[in-house]
């Protein structure tokens, strides 16, 4: 302190002499005497249109790239499925190229399954590798192989059934967990992928349906609910959302109708029989769909207000406002989602709601529904097709595995057996680009370029009126010694040679891609296709003209849900548990990400890890605090989270949100919270079979110790929004 | 519609009845701004470094609750507290109504975070990093702030700055609408809108009129230039 | 030159002083040297008023200008707008002048204290330890060669343990 | 009381009262490494929060302050009543104050020093702290003045080079005396500290003017060092600390904690010198009146501020204040025991005034609540500001308890030193006043003394 004073003194001292001193130098900047290379500039920044790949929605994306290297991603304004605007999914893209723990070099496994240990090969010992491993299945009918990938459209799709074709025996799963197979099995489902027209629509009624989070194309529908609520001068468009949990959707909505689980369809048929009460039904509509209101008015008629009120165990008043609202409010649009779809009784329930929308008279009309058919090639396998494979593995008959673009080993409950099944085959080839759950079983691994290294055409399978082919171009030359998977599968057949080499003689996917390209956008066959394919990548993709709507034929009528059942015995596991995609990972396919993993979560605010959320009124019934350690079962399994009391959850719901609990997946992922699906228990004798992540009972037991649970909202002031006046 | 340099009061409008939470711009203002990574003990341990968080406030019990969204970033007072108390100037208030902070000036005191009432000032506790190559993704345009430095938003200086360069170059004003902070560009629901309070015919200054409009802490004077549009048509009672 | 009486006693010195102001040796040129004050009048008494007080005010002002500079003058010289806060704010400069004023001026208090005591001063003088264990001395401090013979005496027939001058200390 | 006597007398209270500066004994050296060690775990703990970050100390959003600030305020207030006391029983002739005000005066001299460390502890970027004091930079920027921190800065130098020639004037006759006594290098070191110092009269007659002057220069500066610290927090938003009361309720608590601590010092130096023979229980009775005095102030100011808080209820001060009672209720109720409740009883009974065991069992707990009030002070207030989203709470680190203690034990250690190079009692003040009780002369039935007025 004495020394400070000393230099305050000489400081001052020295000031009147050094004023005078200080003067200002002019500088000179000098220019490039010789422009660098590439192109690049330093400091000045180039947008590369891309197509985001982090959820199937597939927005546009604009990459900045400052001196070679991608810096920040953006919406694609040009785009018309996101229109510049873009979740912090797709941001966060930018981390998976440039994660610390990707998979540099093939690789061949030297130590025993799941270990994680591998031996750096060449690229030619891998693409020989693989090229031995495929001979053996062509043009033979024997059903020794497989390819696992995510549902695939455009020309991945068309690339993948050209070369399996010369593998008759191969079967094809392409299957993902969210993947909304659901959307078919309602009584609209053959009218293709939907676009609910939010932006124009009064008032909104979400059958469990988290389309701002997670159903369908979130960045689409999140633009269109913003516009829903404040862009017109004098309609402030209405919310009401019915579902057991007040996910961040229902957080936005006027309206929160706390409906037990696999009850919502209550209310729908509540609203139709009000609506053929007071005659308002849409007649045209109904006649178009071949419904006869006789008919529905009687498979209605039990469903007054009362009746409603008791299925859904929502409260009376509740109940007749919606309905009030729903009939009068035009246009008004009901939307069904996935907490509807992953019930027992989901067929018949999505049915309810879809004959709301009809009778509403919501098709292919403003503030309703757009259905557009979609022309080009998709492939996708439903969960029974995934059953088919696992009894495969089973009983040994598949002798090798191709995996690109899906961790089923992590996206599968250990109920469904798949783990065990897929165990017992002899040879695993991984296409990931890191060391995943899936990938860590493999023998062999042939890693993928990123997704901005990449060519592609992603089409957006919902959200949009026109047929949109959004085109991804690497934005960067690729960081490490990778090779995407499509240009693995010209190669492997230029190797295998014959027929598979004629018909794919394409030298790289990027060949590939403009040939198909050019099949289905007809700019591109007139002129200079090359110059008109740059064009399309500088502007993200082709968009093409509004598409005629699809019509509708007639439809089934309606037959009523049966109550909806869960797995386990209700005296043994007597909550239910509610799985739910994370906003931050999906279905967990972005939990590596680190700017993902330390987003908050909207509804908890909890970072990195996962949690069950307990309504307050159960866990104090429990002796359960915010933060401590619970222990979970059904009867499929038993796991430990931390609890996060959730005063928006009924008091019988549990839920717990999907996407940790890795055991791969990079220093992010890996180890970090549980994976609830090790809970999911298996639903016999559906119609449907398929992963109920809503229809399982656990019991729940607090351990009386503190869970690694970090939120970044304080538990208590969380309810003080009085001090904020909000 | 332009507006010369002069006249320029940044501002930020924030529809709350757009707003759905969904932390998008959460992600895009980390990304744009070189914000370091937080570990899992850190946020225990409210060393969060992240510069704008959406605050989520419970309103009553089941089965009447509901869940409020706050956007909250540094409300860019024009009567900021946190500049005076700082003794080395380190923050201050530029002409066109913007918080500055000298990242290279700052010494550490951590007055300005206490004496911020929105709590929006973050402090480096350690220095930050990123393993190899997550390096590369740092923007060129921002430094990298070491330890024992406050950050907190800057609206986006940086956009601020080539906007007005590329103005300076085709010889015209800022346009309404061109420079867009990273939140603003990229949130879905349109919630955010950024643009210059001073000029009455702007997007920013219409919707300020709105009758729904309130600003934080009012009472405590520090006139902020983030004006939130109050959410509406919450029927339950809290 | 001076010459130093040591007495062991109080009174003694007093005496002493009487004598010495008897054989006409002004008042002025007589001192005590003590290891605790007395009085004024029990030996000698005040010639005149000591003025360092001059120093505080002079240094106060001169602090209070300073602190003004500091506070005001570098604000108004490097404007930065601080929340809304007046460049040159009343409250912050008068607190800084106000302290620069009091560090100044009690600055000043030593400076001038150390001035009309006559400190720091190492060169030798004429002194006894006897005097940190109670003893008085009594200094005649004169020009004239003749006036220290004169009050050598006078204070040896007055009861003076002992006399030394300057040379002694060497 | 004849010639011999008085000589003598003066030889053995020099003797007795410079029993301080005797060879130090193995017990010395021991108490010394002690506190040497701890000094160096804390150092120790620096280094580390140096070169990792203040990630190591228990600091978060939104407590930005922990013990660093606490221990600032501590010290700070603990450095008041040594010159502030010293200052104030000189301009008010109380004699009494004679044996104590050395000890006092070197109390806030060094707790001031420890004081003004923790500010630059605090900082995060503690390599650059020049860029807090005013001086002609490269960039052509000075510091704000306008800050607070600035208006600390200043003050606290202020106050520690005032203490400083407070401390050094009043001992300058004893640093004379000393160099009588002292013989070799010693008497080098301790003639240069005189300055040549022969305690003529005109030197006396300006020592002790000067000294009041000093005095009335220097408290002015106590309080608006105290009052400047208490408008740290003052000025701000915080809830809890936006209030105006806050510079006279610091001051006040400064001049608590400083009187309970000189009492503590001149029991230990009592004991450990054995100066029983200068330091009377009159000297404790006195200084515990106004131990008493200044914790009925500070109750007053105490229950006004906290009082106001509760009657108006606002919400956000009604929320760190129910925070403060929900988690703090221990802390609280020792706080309003050691500060109110323990002194003001106890220092009622004449007993307990002087009695040494005692008064040490209630100053070292006045100390505890004031350290305990300053804890209360920063942190309940920031863990529950305006935003209560974020909420939270603060637990210091082990760095910054090691640095906290080290503190204590610097400070000690500094003491312990400072008696044994210097004289702890003022020996010339003493002696006048032995001198005056000699001068006392039969006035009817009682002996009164003659030479009773001081400059």
């Amino acid at each position: 302190m004495k020394r400070r004073s000393f230099l305050q003194l000489s400081g001052m001292s020295l000031a009147t002499s050094m004023l005078a001193g200080c003067r200002k130098g002019n500088e000179k900047l000098l220019p490039f005497l010789v422009p660098p290379d590439d192109g690049i500039s330093p400091g000045t920044a180039n947008y590369y249109a891309s197509t985001c790949r982090q959820c199937p929605a597939g927005c546009g994306i604009l990459v900045r790239v400052s001196e070679g290297r991608a810096k920040k991603i953006e919406g694609n304004p040009r785009h018309p499925l996101n229109q510049g605007k873009l979740c912090a999914r797709g941001q966060a893209m930018l981390q998976e190229l440039y994660h610390p723990d990707r998979i540099k070099q093939p690789l061949a496994r030297s130590g025993p399954r799941g270990s994680g240990e591998y031996t750096p090969i060449s690229w030619d010992a891998a693409l020989q590798q693989l090229a031995e491993d495929l001979a053996p299945y062509r043009q033979s009918s024997s059903a020794g192989m497989a390819l696992l990938t995510a549902p695939l459209r455009g020309s991945m799709a068309t690339l993948t059934q050209d070369f399996l074709r010369h593998f008759p025996g191969a079967t094809h799963l392409a299957w993902e967990p969210l993947h909304p197979e659901w959307l078919a099995e309602g009584m609209l489902g053959e009218l293709g992928s939907p676009d609910y027209d939010i932006e124009n629509t009064q008032y909104l009624l979400s059958f469990g349906a988290d389309f701002l989070e997670s159903h369908l194309s979130p960045v689409r529908y999140g633009q269109g609910f913003g516009q829903f609520r404040q862009a017109r001068p004098t309609i402030r468009g209405r919310f009401s959302y019915i579902g057991p949990r007040l996910s961040m959707t229902a957080a936005s909505a006027d309206r929160w109708l706390p409906a037990k689980s696999g009850s919502e369809w209550a209310l729908a048929l509540g609203i139709a029989r009000r609506l053929l009460q007071t005659n308002r039904q849409d007649p045209a509509a109904m006649q178009a769909a071949g419904l006869s209101a006789a008919e529905i008015a009687n498979l209605v008629a039990a469903f007054d207000e009362a009746k409603v009120a008791e299925i859904t165990g929502v409260n009376l008043a509740d109940i007749r406002t919606t309905i009030d609202e729903a009939v009068s409010i035009s246009p008004a649009l009901a939307i069904v989602g996935e907490m509807v779809a992953w019930q027992s009784n989901a067929p018949a329930a999505i049915a309810a709601v879809e004959l709301l929308n009809v009778m509403l008279g919501n098709l292919n009309k403003a503030g309703g529904i757009y259905y557009s058919p979609t022309s080009s090639a998709q492939l996708s396998s439903g969960y029974g097709d995934l059953q088919r494979l696992i009894g495969q593995m089973e009983q040994g008959q598949l002798q090798l595995a191709l995996v690109y673009g899906s961790n089923p080993v992590y996206s599968l409950p250990p109920s469904s057996q798949f783990q065990q099944a897929f165990a017992k085959v002899p040879r695993i080839v991984s296409f990931a680009s890191f060391l995943d759950d899936t990938s860590r079983q493999a023998d062999l691994i042939l890693p993928g370029h990123s997704n901005l290294e990449s060519w592609g055409d992603i089409i957006p399978p919902a959200g949009v009126r026109s047929e949109v082919i959004g085109l991804m171009q690497p934005v960067v030359k690729p960081l490490h010694d990778t090779l995407a998977f499509p240009d693995l599968l010209l190669a492997a057949a230029k190797a295998l040679g014959g027929e598979l080499a004629q018909e794919l003689p394409q030298n790289s996917y990027l060949e590939y891609l403009e040939t198909d390209l050019t099949k289905r956008i007809p700019a591109l066959s007139t002129g200079d296709s090359r110059q008109q394919l740059d064009r399309l990548l500088q502007q993200g993709g082709w968009f093409g003209p509004e598409s005629e709507p699809a019509r509708l034929g007639r439809l089934m009528p309606a037959k009523l849900p049966d109550e909806a059942e869960f797995a386990g015995a209700a005296e043994q596991f007597p909550l239910q548990l509610q799985i739910y995609p994370s906003i931050n990972y999906y279905d967990g396919r972005s939990s590596h990400l680190p700017w993902l993993q330390q987003l908050p979560d909207p509804m908890s605010t909890a970072v990195w890890g996962s949690w069950l959320e307990i309504n307050p009124q159960t866990a104090a019934q429990l002796g359960i605090a915010q933060g401590e350690l619970v222990e979970v079962s059904s009867a499929a399994g038993s796991i430990q989270l931390p609890a996060v009391l959730y005063p928006g959850l009924r008091p019988e719901v549990v839920a717990c949100p999907l996407g940790q609990g890795h055991s791969g997946g990079g220093r992010y992922a890996e180890g970090r919270g549980t994976n609830p699906l090790q809970l999911l228990a298996q639903l016999e004798n559906l119609p449907q079979p398929r992963l109920n992540l809503g229809a399982t009972r656990v019991r729940i037991k607090p351990l009386a110790q503190a869970g690694a649970l970090a939120t970044s909202g304080h538990p208590e002031g969380s309810y003080r929004r009085e001090l904020l006046g909000l | 519609m332009t507006t010369e340099a002069k006249d320029i009061r940044w501002g930020m409008v924030i529809d709350l009845d757009r707003c759905t939470g969904c932390g998008a711009c959460v992600t895009a203002c980390q990304a744009e701004n070189n914000i370091a990574l937080t570990d899992q003990q850190g946020f225990a341990q409210g060393r969060n470094l992240q510069w704008l968080r959406i605050e989520r406030y419970w309103e009553g019990e089941f089965p009447h609750v509901r869940a409020r969204f706050l956007p909250m970033l540094c409300q860019h007072c024009d009567d900021a507290p946190c500049e005076p108390v700082c003794p080395v100037y380190a923050s201050y208030h530029t002409a066109e109504g913007l918080n500055g902070q000298v990242y290279n000036r700052c010494v550490g005191t951590r007055y300005c975070a206490n004496n911020c009432p929105y709590a929006v000032r973050v402090f480096n506790f350690t220095d930050p990093s990123w393993p190899e190559p997550l390096e590369q993704q740092l923007s060129p345009d921002i430094t990298v702030r070491s330890r024992g430095v406050m950050e907190k938003c800057s609206f986006c200086i940086q956009r601020i700055r080539r906007g007005k360069e590329e103005a300076k170059l085709e010889n015209r004003g800022l346009r309404d609408g061109e420079v867009q902070p990273a939140c603003a560009q990229t949130c879905p629901p349109g919630a955010i809108s950024f643009g210059n309070l001073d000029d009455p015919n702007s997007r920013v200054a219409r919707m300020a009129r709105s009758p729904r409009r309130f600003r934080l802490f009012e009472d405590l004077g520090t006139e902020p230039s983030v004006i939130y549009l109050k959410g509406g048509g919450h029927e339950h009672p809290g | 030159m001076e010459i130093l009486g040591v007495f062991a006693d109080l009174d003694e010195a007093a005496r002493a002083v009487d004598d010495l102001l008897a054989i006409g040796i002004p008042e002025t040129k007589i001192t005590s040297l003590s290891s605790v004050p007395y009085p004024d009048g029990v030996l000698v008494r005040e010639k005149h008023q000591p003025r360092f007080y001059l120093g505080s005010l002079a240094f106060g002002a001169v602090g209070a200008l300073i602190g003004f500079s500091l506070a005001a003058g570098t604000a108004w010289l490097y404007p930065l707008q601080t929340g809304d806060k007046p460049i040159i704010s009343i409250f912050p400069v008068g607190i800084i002048t106000y302290e620069l004023m009091m560090l100044f001026a009690i600055i000043g208090t030593l400076v001038g204290m150390f001035w009309c005591m006559g400190l720091p001063d190492f060169r030798p003088k004429p002194y006894a330890a006897e005097i940190a264990i109670g003893a008085i001395g009594i200094l005649v401090q004169t020009e004239h060669p003749g006036e220290v013979e004169v009050a050598r005496r006078a204070m040896q027939s007055s009861g003076a343990q002992r006399l030394c001058t300057e040379e002694d200390e060497e | 009381m004849n010639t011999r006597d008085k000589t003598y007398s003066a030889a053995r209270m020099n003797e007795a009262m410079l029993s301080s500066m005797q060879p130090p004994t193995l017990r010395w050296y021991l108490l010394a490494l002690v506190l040497g060690a701890v000094v160096a775990v804390g150092l120790y703990a620096f280094t580390v929060q140096l070169t990792t970050g203040m990630v190591v100390t228990g600091i978060n959003r939104p407590v930005m302050w922990g013990l660093y600030i606490i221990s600032f305020v501590f010290w700070v207030g603990l450095s008041h009543s040594g010159t502030m006391v010293s200052a104030i029983l000189r301009l008010s002739q109380a004699s009494w104050r004679r044996p104590i005000l050395r000890g006092a005066e070197a109390m806030t001299v060094f707790s001031i020093a420890v004081a003004g460390l923790f500010p630059l502890i605090h900082l995060g970027r503690n390599w650059i702290f020049y860029y807090l004091i005013p001086y002609p930079s490269q960039y052509g920027l000075w510091p704000n003045f306008r800050s607070p921190l600035l208006f600390d800065m200043v003050a606290i130098n202020t106050y520690i080079i005032g203490s400083g020639i407070f401390l050094y004037i009043g001992m300058l006759p004893d640093l004379a005396l000393v160099r009588d006594r002292s013989t070799g290098w010693r008497r080098k070191i301790y003639g240069l500290l005189a300055i040549g110092w022969r305690g003529t009269a005109e030197q006396w007659r300006v020592f002790s003017r000067g000294s009041t002057l000093l005095a009335c220069l220097i408290i002015p500066v106590a309080v608006s060092v105290h009052s400047i610290v208490a408008w740290d927090f003052a000025v701000t938003l915080v809830p809890g600390w936006h209030s105006t009361i806050f510079a006279p309720y610091f001051v006040i608590g400064a001049i608590t904690s400083g009187v309970a601590a000189v009492i503590t010092l001149m029991i230990v130096i009592r004991k450990a010198f054995k100066l029983e023979e200068f330091l009377l229980p009159l000297h404790f009775d006195n200084m515990s009146k106004l131990l008493l005095a200044v914790c009925l102030l500070w109750s007053y100011f105490y229950f006004a501020e906290v009082f106001t808080t509760w009657y108006g209820h606002k919400p956000i001060e009604w929320e760190w204040f129910s925070y403060m009672h929900d988690h703090y209720g221990l802390a609280l109720f020792i706080m309003i025991l050691g500060n109110t409740i323990v002194p003001i009883v106890g220092l009622c009974f004449r007993r307990v005034r002087r009695s040494t065991a005692a008064l040490l069992g209630i100053t070292l707990l006045v100390n505890v609540a004031m350290f305990i009030e300053r804890f209360l002070i920063v942190v309940p207030s920031l863990s529950h500001k305006n935003i209560p989203f974020i909420w939270g709470s603060y637990t210091p680190s082990w760095v910054e308890m090691s640095i906290a203690l080290a503190a204590f034990a610097l400070f000690f250690l500094l003491y312990t030193l400072f008696t044994k190079f210097f004289p702890i009692l003022a020996i010339t003040d003493v002696r006048e006043q032995e001198e005056a009780l000699i001068g006392q002369q039969q006035l009817g039935r009682a002996r009164v003394e003659t030479l009773v007025n001081e400059e």
